[in-house]
């Protein structure tokens, strides 16, 4: 490999703020998106109290919906939803970049690799919701 | 130049992790967290829930959607613990617990679906 | 149109400064001037000891990236009449060291090049008696995009990964191995995996995907990290499932 | 403060031309190291803004014979007949070799090299990579570079003053830009492959790291130049910023028209107008008689008055916008964001600009020079193959052609030759002396930089233009005269050490004087018309006195003398330049 001569001067490194990603949109967009992960871990947690009162039996179960309903629970819920969407179309969106599709040689338009990925969304989330309200 | 990183096998886990939440825990979190709650939708009752949940086939699903949902936080959680709070030298520590967390979460998980009666 | 507009420049002098500093210049605002034209207008008329590169003024050369107004530009691509009425402020691009005024110094990243080998790597070289390697219209729409990189650094500074871990190998150097990979005359990749795949490569991105954004010539960096990742997962499952012989 | 380093062969300037130079030694002998010292970045280098493509037979109805004719016509008989045969013949092996180096040309369907139309040319042959071709092979070279371990780069280094002793080259004294340091390079031959010198003209396509500087290290040294005189106008460069718009896009079709929308290249002795392109007619002339034409046509009163003077027009929208996207993306970018004019939908203002020096250091056939262990190749140099104007598209090629050429002579010479003699570092503490005493502790001084050069610029603009005089070019002289004394009255703001870009800038201002006004001698002292050389005072092209180079070397005093050489015809007697036919 080829190497350079260099004598570099004294140089000046800023320090990156620990506050950085308050700085500009697309980053504070980036932590956004990278603590919906937290929702994630709350939801596996509310599943998993969820099917352990299940196993315990009605009274225990009648007490975990009750919980569900305590104003707490739900505004965290509310958010996480929030952020659990979030989460969701920014995956989507960024999944075309992850995978360059080539048909008939031709590289597939983002778009068209995006779209199953939000139609996929919509059959997953019907049919789990009716497989739960059939009964 | 050095040891050929684990990196792939978590990025599968995360991505994986990543594809199940961004798919099906959006509407698991509308009905069960907010719908049902608020009474938007009326509850399906205690026998419907406990009979879907046995179910072999439901026990696998919520097994694997909670095991990667874990995953998925373990791997974005390290790194935004690395970059947000400028931490990376506390690699090992931040390590353990997020991976160490997901194991675990995994480990209870199993221990709760398979006593389902 | 106001007649004059001005311009914070970030002044750093190693010889005498602890810290950067701002100067204020007022200069002529004309709807033709590009951010550079204002630089030079003061290099020549106000303060000839301003320090700052450029060459090509035509988008081409990559030497002229600064930060204006807080985001990476090639400043002769830049008018300063979108700035209007200012002020404009012009810092040294983000993440790499400042050595004067300006001018930043970007030695790490030739290092870093030179280890993702991008250069064409064959098993066997053809003899030029042979002719050319034929390639197919889509076998070179295939890399195409990322051979347009002109190595302007913009990439690197808008990557926050970069400014906190000056190990990454970053946005254009994986680009352009990725240019090769892609390249259907190209036999090397299994020498690129190697580095790509360290933890100082592929995966040390977390996808902020700023690089792409701020791209001058749509090379689309973020997109060559992520599917190098895909790449690199298969040839690790490759490697876990046949020890014996996945390499070649 | 001053260091010293040593290598075989040593290459000023990391363009086209020196990486390729650089590549052909390490390729020879991998043994010998070599040095890239450049002011810039390698691939900073001007080679990144050639656009339309490079020139080398390869489709089966063409012959080298017809690129050797086409070339030597189009350099108005100024050519050296036996170099251009030997340019043609290595062009298309040195274009394949980039190919199988990783250059992305552009393709025909069935994976072939494609080739497109260009200015001057009778037959196809000019190879392109969309509209980008120097930049792609610049970055090729560069990107192949790396994997060589003889090859050194000193980026961000310029090169004061070749050190010459016993009359042979032995390395050159040269400045760390970033920290001031002063360093010298001996080696046993230097090879000069800066680029030209198109910043002594304002109004320019050229980078503003084009400023002659092996042109002048060559000439200080006492390294004749050649035939100087001819200066290359662009016919179509975006008026303002002098932004190229590649002959690719007439190749491709654009037609130039006046203020009236008429094809006025009719009326010079172009052709007749044809609604497709055809080959050596019309737009596809070659670039001097394009834009003498333009200059004809503003006297007549028919160009369009635009904010920097006047423009005609080059109209690319019947060429719909796929072929835009597909074959001239770049010419769409330019045109949008420094126009901000649509070619797809709108007629793009354009004017002729400086693009080339035809001239510059005299060399042999492989790049030697008549001062021993001196080489240059690239547009620095003048072999001569481009004569008294350059086609299009034959640039690149002759960069890489000259470059492998002056790498493996120079690698060749090396091998034979002993270690530099001692006068070299006496010489090197001069130079940082000088340096430090002229530029950094100077009192008194009260020039500035930037005002000498635009004096300059418009003096060569005024006196050296498409068309020039006697007494334009006496003006000229006089005014340079003038400058130079200026200059040792030079006063700089910025008196520190390190990145001090108005040093260089003051270095690069003295090396463009002594260019310019080598440049103003010989057009001088060449009364005829020939090619991009045109008199007012004697317009027509005089073989019986003119059929010669010009050979400007420095006298003892500093004013540069002419003498001539004679031109090496071998199989095509000078004839008429006939195109539109």
């Amino acid at each position: 490999m080829s190497s350079s001569i260099q004598h570099p001067p004294r140089s000046y490194r800023r320090r990156v703020s620990t506050y950085w990603w308050l700085g500009r949109w697309p980053y504070l967009k980036f932590i956004l998106r990278e603590l919906s992960s937290i929702s994630v871990t709350w939801f596996v947690v509310q599943t998993l109290l969820q099917i352990s009162a299940l196993s315990r039996g009605p009274t225990q179960y009648m007490e975990f919906e009750a919980w569900l309903r305590r104003p707490i629970v739900l505004s965290l819920n509310a958010v996480s939803f929030f952020f659990i969407v979030f989460h969701a179309v920014t995956w989507f969106n960024l999944a075309p970049k992850a995978m360059a599709i080539r048909v008939g040689g031709k590289r597939v338009p983002s778009l068209l690799i995006a779209a199953p990925n939000y139609l996929a969304w919509l059959v997953a989330s019907v049919a789990v919701a009716w497989i739960v309200l059939r009964g | 130049m050095g040891k050929r990183s684990n990196e792939p096998f978590l990025w599968m886990l995360f991505s994986a992790g990543g594809v199940a939440a961004a798919l099906l825990i959006p509407i698991h979190l509308f009905l069960f967290g907010l719908a049902f709650p608020l009474g938007w939708l009326e509850a399906p009752g205690y026998d419907t829930l406990l009979a879907l949940a046995r179910h072999p086939v439901t026990r696998l699903y919520l097994f694997v959607l909670c095991s990667l949902g874990l995953f998925h936080w373990a791997h974005r959680f390290r790194y935004t613990l690395y970059d947000g709070l400028q931490i990376k030298h506390l690699n090992e520590i931040i390590n353990t617990l997020c991976y160490g967390g997901a194991i675990l979460g995994t480990v209870v998980a199993a221990y709760l679906i398979l006593r389902i009666p | 149109m106001a007649e004059a507009i001005t311009l914070e420049v970030t002044r750093y002098h190693p010889e005498r400064d602890e810290e950067p500093s701002l100067q204020s210049d007022e200069v002529p605002l004309r709807k033709e001037w590009v951010v550079l034209d204002a630089l030079n207008y003061v290099k020549d008329k106000v303060d000839g000891t301003l320090s700052f590169r450029w060459s090509c003024r035509m988008g081409i050369c990559g030497s002229c990236g600064m930060m204006v107004n807080g985001a990476p530009k090639l400043t002769c691509a830049t008018f300063l009449s979108d700035y209007a009425p200012g002020p404009v402020r012009i810092a040294p691009l983000d993440n790499f060291p400042v050595i004067r005024d300006l001018v930043v110094d970007i030695s790490d990243f030739l290092i870093k090049l030179s280890r993702a080998k991008p250069w064409l790597i064959r098993k066997r070289e053809k003899p030029l008696s042979e002719g050319e390697y034929l390639q197919t219209a889509d076998e070179l729409d295939t890399y195409k995009q990322f051979s347009m990189c002109i190595n302007c650094m913009l990439c690197y500074a808008a990557c926050p990964v970069y400014g906190l871990d000056p190990l990454f190998s970053g946005p254009a150097a994986i680009a352009l191995a990725q240019r090769y990979n892609l390249d259907s005359r190209d036999e090397g990749s299994n020498q690129r995996l190697d580095i790509l795949s360290h933890s100082d490569g592929i995966w040390g991105c977390t996808f902020v995907g700023e690089c792409t954004e701020v791209c001058p010539k749509n090379v689309d960096p973020a997109g060559a990290i992520q599917q190098y990742k895909l790449t690199a997962t298969k040839e690790w499952m490759k490697s876990f499932l046949m020890p014996w012989g996945g390499g070649e | 403060m001053l260091d010293f380093s040593s290598h075989d062969v040593l290459l000023v300037g990391g363009g086209g031309a020196g990486l390729r130079a650089a590549i052909a030694i390490a390729e020879t002998d991998p043994k010998l190291r070599v040095a890239v010292v450049s002011k810039v970045y390698p691939m900073r280098s001007h080679t990144v803004s050639a656009e339309g493509g490079a020139a080398g037979v390869i489709r089966r109805d063409d012959s080298l014979d017809e690129h050797a004719y086409d070339t030597i016509s189009g350099g108005d008989w100024l050519c050296d007949q036996d170099d251009v045969e030997a340019f043609v013949k290595e062009a298309p092996e040195e274009l394949l070799r980039l190919e199988h180096w990783g250059c992305p040309w552009s393709r025909e369907a069935d994976g072939h090299i494609a080739v497109r139309p260009f200015g001057g040319m009778k037959k196809m042959r000019t190879w392109f990579a969309a509209d980008k071709t120097g930049f792609h092979m610049l970055h090729t070279l560069f990107q192949t570079s790396l994997k060589y371990n003889a090859i050194t780069r000193y980026d961000e280094f310029f090169v004061t003053k070749l050190l010459v002793d016993d009359d042979r080259v032995q390395g050159v004294v040269a400045l760390e830009l970033m920290s001031g340091k002063i360093q010298a390079i001996s080696a046993k031959a230097v090879i000069l492959c800066t680029g030209g010198c198109g910043r002594v003209f304002r109004f320019t396509t050229n980078a503003s790291i084009k400023s002659g500087d092996g042109m002048a290290l060559a000439y200080r040294a006492g390294a004749p130049l050649k035939d100087m005189e001819f200066v290359q106008y662009h016919p179509t460069g975006l008026p303002f910023t002098g932004i190229l718009i590649t002959e690719a896009a007439r190749s491709e079709g654009g037609y130039l028209v006046n203020k009236d929308g008429y094809r006025y290249l009719q009326d010079y002795n172009l052709g007749t107008a044809q609604p497709k392109p055809v080959l050596r007619s019309m737009e596809l002339g070659p670039r001097d008689r394009l834009s003498q034409a333009f200059v004809k046509e503003y006297e007549r009163g028919r160009t369009i008055d635009g904010p920097y003077g006047p423009v005609v027009h080059l109209d690319l929208r019947h060429l719909g916008e796929k072929v835009i996207c597909t074959k001239l993306p770049f010419v769409r970018e330019l045109c949008l964001k420094y126009e901000n004019i649509d070619p797809v939908n709108e007629m793009v203002p354009v004017r002729p600009v400086v693009h080339y020096m035809m001239g510059g250091v005299h060399t042999d056939i492989n790049g030697a020079t008549p001062l021993k262990g001196l080489y240059a190749a690239g547009e620095v140099a003048c072999v001569s193959i481009n004569g008294a104007n350059r086609l299009g598209s034959n640039s690149l090629p002759e960069l890489l052609v000259f470059g492998a050429r002056a790498g493996r002579a120079a690698a060749m010479f090396a091998a034979e030759q002993i270690l530099p003699g001692r006068q070299v570092r006496a010489q090197a503490l001069d130079e940082e002396a000088r340096l430090e005493e002229h530029f950094l502790q100077e009192e008194g001084g009260r020039e500035r930089v930037s005002t000498i050069r635009e004096e300059m610029q418009k003096t060569m603009e005024e006196s050296a233009g498409i068309y020039r005089s006697g007494e334009s070019l006496r003006r000229g002289a006089d005014k340079l005269h003038e400058l130079q004394e200026r200059f040792r009255c030079i006063s700089l703001d910025d008196r520190s050490r390190t990145c001090n870009t108005e040093l260089l800038s003051a270095l690069e201002v003295s090396y463009m004087l002594d260019v310019a006004e080598s440049m103003i001698q010989c057009a001088l002292q060449r009364t005829e018309s020939r090619g991009a050389h045109q008199r007012t005072d004697y317009p027509a092209r005089n073989d019986e006195n003119f059929l010669v180079h010009s050979l400007v070397s420095r006298t003892q005093d500093g004013a540069p003398r002419v003498k001539y050489l004679p031109v090496s015809i071998t199989r095509w007697p000078p004839g008429e330049r006939i195109y539109g036919t």
